[in-house]
């Protein structure tokens, strides 16, 4: 199966051209080939899982460096060349307590077909499986697979039920092609495949602008930071030496064969792009909009595919962000910074949502940003782990979202309320998710959340930590909002709420079990061994720079009392009715900080109103203009001064008028300002003067040329 | 030699005076008249080039019938027979200038290129010449060697014949 | 099979003249008839394509094929016919043969008013003999015969059956690229002259310019070449002349003229201008790529600004023949790769979207965005077309567009040896900038008009989806876009053994 | 005799024919001035015939008895167009004549 995993992006594949002709015909109208899609290439990424874990450990070792020496500065940088050369032997057990500890790598499976070749250099396409890619496959099977089976339910009767499940499986390829990818360009294919799918899902009811806007939003942004995908792999793929090769081009970059601005460019570039993909600060705006969407989309969207996309890329290309921006030498890097600064300023915004779905959305930008500051600082399996989980989580909390809204036909939580007693399955399982990303001891998110801090602790970057702590502590306050406003209280909504069908609660109880679960494979050694990390780290570069630290019961705890306490006091102010009321009308600050938070940091504003207004409005205007009055206006000045220049000439012979450049300067300012018309006047004899002033005038210049080149 | 050019300095002479007054007259009919005298020196011209034939098929077809024509075209089309009020439109300047341009480029290049080449000197008897390049070898050349262009242009000719027909026809 | 080899090229251009004046010949009322033999004329010289790409050298072969030796034209300037075609030539002669085939096809029941489908018909074949023969002349004389060859029939497609405005978008399109061939014919003469008036052959002038003609001359020489191409691209600041011809001409005539016409340009940079004046096109290059670039970003914001659905897609074809020429600037194998790659694409996409745009008109009569919205609730099918149209346009990854835009953006950022690497990266950056440009153009128009409600005026109307000859016209291009964006090899194969011929003579 | 004498003075009535063309309104005028176009080409004709051998001296002649020919068609042609146009507009200033304004 390792061999042969093109075979899953091809089933889905497929699938969506066997759904978009056949589907209309088909008695569950496609759903059904969907569904077996989905369900084989679950199948297949479970074989293929079993297959790596028992593939064969190729005799690469490496050691890894000792965590004490990166703590305490940059040790750790000496010795991770030196271990990838083999030589870990000498350079590693020098250092601390932590003795270096062999590791076995699984050798990544490769498999490619000849593409296209231009001079010299030729592109493969191909596959490139390794734990990273083996993981992702698992994950977007399992969570689309539940989406299929929820959609199935919650869309059943759309006016574009057979679309929607075209899309839904083209989706699912892009992300598969994206995480099988052995080369950027092939990378580029699925990154691009799913930007076109979240615009057709987005957009899914485009009979409403709203929902069309949206969809274009979310592509444009992505698309503007594909500028920097773009250059990134043009970049790399020349300062790699024409590659395009993930390997190949990470392998180079640890090695120190790419010149440190060539890579420094790229990453930045590349940066730009995971900002773009994966909601970052400050392209980040499209993602609360993209809730126009129907709510499974938005689950596949959050959980698995496209917005991972970008920390997913993040994650392969490591090599290059690791050179580039030295991480270990640092304490602050772009990476890590716009990580943290987006877990504080999507948590704070998700306080002031009203739709479930936008608190939803938020927390999501704010889990991103967990994930790309943990690979900022350096957290690689940390970053991957949350991946892993909050894809589980998440997905839950938007199913769940989704069943309530199905029952109450409304995202606003202002119709919400007291749904505990009606959708109790429903309740449940949202619980779960929602203690599971607050990161509560032992869910899932509790376990991969803490080792990105921890990471960031011992990594040295201490600010990030608390950047950490403080968003695990909103995360937690703003979840207990969300809850207590959706189930908990009087029912403030119209109509009767009833539990959901099971085609809905199953996928929800599955993926809370994996939320409850998910944590342990990769929980420490005291809890069931550090299983996760050890498939994935095998990735082809991860090598042994990357620091490993035990877990930390001191950091945990910490964490705990954090995470706790904001439940607590939420809960306190929530379920006691002690929020303040009306703070916002009587504290002048507190009004501003709301109108603040309500507009979103007034983004959408400079984005939408002046940066797209003024391309599309005054600019486009502008250009065009141009083109009809500067450059038209030239074309027709033309005639037209080559008519009036005629009698200027005349007159100017005549009169021995010495004012030339004067009425030369007015005659072109008139000729520019010419209408259109001009050129036109129709008259045979003008443009036979043309004709033969132009004729005399080549054959001048073509003269003048003989005689030279004699 | 010299009666040669100093005939060939009174044509030319003429005929350029009389160019530019057919282009600048204010009167139609004049206009066709100084046409007749371009059109003779000409003609006088190819005599001195020692193509008889031409010059008298040039006084024979242009001038009695092309300008007859024109005639006809000015009394049709009623032109008064005295002035005008504009015959010219406004871009004369701009004519001219191309004019000037387009006799500057030729002029130089002429001069240029063939600078002070003698056309050469006919020694012949008018016997020798009528058989080797006057109007029998000329009816010759046109009845063998360019007898298919001929016949193209008798077709262009009738193609031309019809087409004014049609043109002008009245219905 | 040698006699074939030898007559091939010359059937493949004069094959669809045959066809014209066998139709001259039949009555006017005929119009069965008519279609009849305009669509044998142009399968039977697609089958000669077809043929010729079968027997096709892919492999260590570079130079010219299916030519035969070369015969007297022209003797009093030793001009000669001589044809032949490379890995260059050959793609674009097919897209040639296909566009027509399958404008031919989508006419069947598209004639745009005053019908006369007899004239029409003429005049798409004798615009294929023009377009045929500029792709396969190797003599600079007869490539000029067939690149005139070109307006007018051109000129009265848009003057007779074209929009309200057809008389002035004809003559400016006539003069516009009269005034440029001109230059272009100058730069000719002035290439014989300057190599002892020898030869107008183009294998001829590629060996013997480079070294015979003074460095300076050159770059005059070359500018005049320059003249004459980027007008017919159009470059900017030279495509004043192709909005309104776009605008104005009916359906076919827009296909034609962007999926074939504008290549004639770029093809004579890549066949003529570059090979034969290696040097001063690496003086020209910076300049070049400055324009281009300039109108990707221009063309883009002038379709920002349209509401005209025809003249929007016109602008953007400013912005992707920018990918193309900077592709070319780079004189590289990559970036001169992608803009043959760039010329296809772009001739089987944007004829899709003119395509679309025409059959939008037949149902609505109207193009402008303001009043159009919901084609997918009306003619779903349609509207789908439309926006799979608009993503390949937009460069999507897997479509044939993409393959035109990245690979020159790429070779932008590692340009021929020689050339300012810093300029050339800010080039890149900018055409980068361009594709979300392109995106937003592109969705902004599917918006307007495939998403949404129809407007009142179109209310409760019925409109139908597509007919019979727009499913045979379209699908094979939708086809080939899908395949191209697949396996771009398809095309890379054939074009990359030509393109390194020329790319070498730039390294000497 | 030089050539070059009568290559000039076929120049000098080209560009004053060129002129004609190109200034007058009067579409009869402008026939006219088409007519010393197609004169001084015939001066050229014969004046090159002059210095080539017997063979070229008739062709020349004979090429320039065509012009003349084509002339008179020319002129044929023309004048009823004119007269058609005239017909119609009652006027022959071609600067009325304007169809193909845009």
């Amino acid at each position: 199966m390792l061999e042969h995993i093109w075979i899953i992006p091809a089933i889905t594949f497929t699938s969506f051209w066997l759904i978009l002709f056949f589907g209309k015909r088909l008695p569950f109208k496609g759903s059904e080939i969907g569904l077996l899609a989905l369900g084989v290439c679950l199948l297949l990424s479970t074989v293929a899982g079993f297959q790596w874990i028992n593939h064969d450990s190729a005799e690469v070792h490496f050691e890894r460096a000792p965590v004490a020496a990166a703590a305490e500065g940059g040790h750790a940088a000496e010795a991770a060349p030196a271990a990838e050369d083999g030589h870990a032997a000498e350079a590693a057990p020098a250092e601390g307590e932590h003795q270096a500890e062999a590791h076995v790598l699984r050798t990544p499976v490769d498999k490619s077909v000849h593409w296209f070749k231009i001079g010299d250099t030729q592109v493969d396409a191909g596959t490139h499986v390794d734990g990273l890619a083996i993981v992702m496959l698992f994950t977007v099977s399992v969570i689309s697979f539940l989406v299929h089976v929820f959609s199935t339910s919650y869309m059943s009767g759309d006016r574009r039920f057979t679309h929607y499940f075209a899309s839904l499986s083209l989706f699912t390829t892009g992300m598969f092609v994206l995480v099988t990818a052995s080369n950027t360009l092939q990378g580029l294919f699925g990154w691009e495949l799913m930007g076109l799918c979240s615009f057709m899902l987005i957009g899914h009811w485009w009979e409403e602008p709203k929902n069309s806007n949206a969809a274009l939003k979310a592509f444009l942004t992505t698309r503007t930071g594909d500028i920097g995908l773009l250059v990134g792999i043009s970049t790399l793929f020349f300062a790699a030496g024409r590659t395009f090769d993930i390997a190949t081009i990470n392998s180079r970059a640890l090695d120190g064969q790419i010149g440190h601005t060539a890579l420094l460019l790229a990453a930045i570039a590349l940066f730009v792009a995971v900002i773009g993909k994966s909601a970052q600060f400050p392209l980040h705006t499209w993602l609360p909009d993209a809730m126009a969407g129907p709510t499974p989309v938005s689950a596949l969207i959050h959980a698995a595919t496209m917005v991972v996309a970008g920390v997913y890329l993040l994650a392969r290309l490591y090599g290059v962000f690791w050179q580039a921006f030295s991480i270990t030498h640092s304490s602050i890097n772009p990476v890590a910074v716009v990580g943290g600064i987006t877990i504080i300023i999507a948590a704070a915004l998700a306080f002031v949502q009203t739709d479930i779905k936008k608190v939803l959305a938020y927390s999501t930008i704010s889990q991103l940003g967990y994930m790309v500051m943990g690979l900022g600082v350096g957290a690689w399996t940390g970053a991957m782990f949350h991946f892993f989980t909050h894809a589980f989580f998440k997905a839950l909390l938007f199913l769940g979202a989704g069943s309530v809204s199905h029952a109450v036909h409304s995202f606003e939580m202002d119709d919400m309320g007291g749904m505990k007693k009606y959708m109790p399955k429903t309740f449940w399982t949202f619980i779960i998710g929602s203690f599971a990303l607050a990161g509560f001891f032992p869910l899932a998110g509790f376990w991969s959340k803490d080792e990105i801090l921890l990471g960031a602790g011992q990594n040295g970057y201490t600010f990030f930590m608390i950047v950490g702590l403080v968003g695990a502590a909103m995360t937690a306050a703003y979840m207990t909002r969300c809850v207590y406003l959706t189930f908990f209280g009087e029912y403030r909504g119209h109509g009767h709420p009833h539990e959901s069908p099971a085609a809905i609660t199953v996928p929800l109880m599955v993926l809370a079990v994996f939320s409850v679960f998910a944590g342990f494979l990769n929980a420490p050694k005291l809890f069931g061994g550090e299983w996760f990390g050890r498939l994935v780290e095998d990735a082809t570069f991860v090598h042994a720079a990357i620091p490993i630290h035990d877990f930390s019961v001191t950091a945990a705890l910490l964490s705990m009392a954090v995470v706790s306490g904001a439940i607590g006091v939420a809960a306190w102010l929530h379920f006691g009715q002690r929020l303040p009321k009306g703070l916002t009308e009587r504290s002048t600050p507190a009004r501003l900080g709301h109108t603040f938070l309500a507009n979103r940091y007034f983004l959408d504003h400079l984005y939408t109103g002046v940066i797209i207004g003024g391309i599309k409005g005054p600019i486009a205007r502008a250009a065009y203009w141009f083109n009809q009055n500067v450059l038209d206006g030239v074309v027709n000045g033309v005639a037209f001064a080559a008519k009036r220049s005629g009698s200027w000439i005349y007159k100017w012979i005549d009169q021995g008028a010495i004012d030339g450049t004067v009425n030369g300067s007015g005659l072109g300012a008139e000729g520019l300002g010419g209408s259109l018309r001009r050129l036109q006047t129709g008259r045979v004899q003008q443009y036979g003067s043309l004709l033969f002033g132009g004729t005399a005038l080549f054959a001048l210049g073509l003269i003048l040329l003989v005689a030279r080149s004699n | 030699m010299i009666a040669q050019n100093i005939a060939f300095g009174i044509l030319a002479a003429s005929s350029v005076l009389a160019a530019i007054r057919m282009v600048t007259t204010k009167n139609v009919v004049h206009a066709a008249l100084y046409l007749v005298v371009v059109l003779g020196s000409v003609a006088a011209n190819y005599i001195l080039l020692a193509a008889e034939f031409v010059a008298v098929v040039q006084l024979l077809v242009y001038i009695g019938a092309i300008v007859v024509l024109f005639l006809f075209g000015v009394m049709l089309t009623r032109a008064k027979l005295g002035h005008e009020g504009e015959l010219d439109n406004d871009q004369r300047g701009l004519a001219a200038v191309t004019a000037l341009l387009i006799l500057g480029i030729l002029g130089y290049v002429l001069v240029d290129y063939f600078g002070d080449d003698k056309l050469p000197q006919l020694n012949r008897t008018h016997e020798q010449l009528n058989a080797t390049r006057g109007t029998g070898a000329v009816g010759n050349a046109i009845f063998s060697t360019y007898l298919i262009p001929f016949e193209v242009v008798s077709v262009l000719l009738l193609a031309a014949l019809v087409g004014a027909i049609v043109l002008a026809r009245r219905d | 099979m040698h006699g074939f080899d030898d007559w091939a090229l010359t059937l493949a251009v004069f094959l669809p003249l045959v066809g014209a004046v066998v139709m001259l010949v039949i009555p006017g009322a005929e119009e069965g008839l008519h279609k009849v033999v305009a669509l044998v004329t142009t399968v039977a010289t697609l089958g000669i394509g077809v043929a010729i790409l079968a027997r096709y050298d892919y492999g260590g072969h570079q130079g010219l094929q299916f030519a035969p030796t070369p015969k007297d034209w022209i003797s009093v300037i030793h001009a000669k016919y001589e044809v032949g075609i490379d890995g260059i030539a050959l793609p674009l002669l097919l897209l040639s043969m296909v566009i027509t085939l399958l404008v031919v096809l989508y006419s069947w029941n598209h004639f745009p008013e005053p019908h006369n489908p007899k004239a029409f018909l003429i005049l798409i074949l004798i615009l294929e003999v023009g377009m045929n023969g500029t792709f396969v002349a190797q003599d600079l004389i007869l490539f000029f015969v067939f690149f005139e060859v070109v307006l007018l029939p051109m000129y009265f497609m848009i003057g007779v059956w074209g929009g309200e405005n057809r008389q002035y978008a004809a003559i400016k399109f006539f003069l516009f690229t009269l005034f440029g061939s001109a230059l272009m014919i100058l730069g000719f003469l002035a290439l014989f002259f300057a190599t002892g008036a020898e030869s107008f052959s183009i294998p001829f002038l590629v060996q013997h310019a480079q070294a015979n003609i003074d460095p300076d001359v050159a770059l005059l020489i070359f500018g005049g070449l320059f003249m004459g191409f980027a007008i017919k691209v159009p470059m900017f600041p030279f495509h004043t002349w192709l909005p309104d011809a776009h605008t104005q001409a009916p359906t076919q005539g827009s296909v034609i003229l962007a999926a074939v016409l504008l290549k004639l340009g770029t093809y004579g940079f890549i066949r003529i201008a570059i090979p034969i004046l290696p040097d001063a096109a690496h003086t020209w290059a910076p300049w070049i790529g400055g324009l281009a670039v300039v109108g990707i970003i221009y063309g883009a914001l002038g379709c920002l600004a349209q509401t005209d659905m025809k003249r929007l897609i016109a602008f953007s074809s400013v912005a992707h023949m920018g990918y193309v020429m900077l592709g070319i600037a780079t004189l590289t194998d990559f970036g001169i790769n992608a803009a043959v790659f760039g010329m296809v694409a772009h001739g089987l996409i944007t004829g899709m979207l003119f395509f679309v745009a025409g059959s939008v008109k037949d149902r609505f009569h109207t193009l402008d965005m303001k009043r159009l919205g919901g084609l997918l609730l009306q003619a779903p099918r349609m509207g789908w077309i439309l926006g799979f149209c608009c993503m390949a346009s937009l460069g999507l990854p897997g479509l044939a567009g993409f393959w035109g835009e990245f690979p020159a953006i790429l070779a932008a950022y590692n340009p021929a040896a020689g050339l300012s690497q810093p300029l050339f990266r800010t080039y890149m950056v900018i055409a980068s900038i361009g594709t979300v440009f392109a995106a937003g153009y592109l969705l902004w128009m599917l918006q307007r008009v495939a998403f949404g409600t129809p407007k009142e005026e179109w209310d409760g109307h019925a409109i139908d989806d597509m007919h019979w000859p727009e499913y045979v016209s379209w699908v094979p291009l939708l086809a080939g876009i899908v395949a191209l964006g697949l396996i771009p090899n398809l095309l890379f194969k054939i074009t990359d053994p030509a393109i390194q011929v020329v790319t070498a003579a730039i390294g000497k | 005799m030089l050539l070059n004498q009568f290559l000039l003075l076929g120049a000098v009535l080209f560009c004053i024919g060129v002129y004609g063309v190109l200034a007058r309104k009067n579409g009869v005028l402008v026939l006219m001035s088409i007519e010393l176009i197609l004169n001084s080409v015939n001066i050229n004709l014969v004046a090159f015939g002059m210095m080539g051998g017997d063979a070229a001296a008739i062709t020349g002649q004979v090429f320039a008895l065509f012009v003349i020919t084509v002339a008179a068609a020319e002129v044929g042609v023309g004048l009823a167009i004119v007269l058609l146009i005239y017909r119609n507009r009652t006027t022959v200033d071609l600067d009325e004549v304007d169809l193909m304004k845009g």
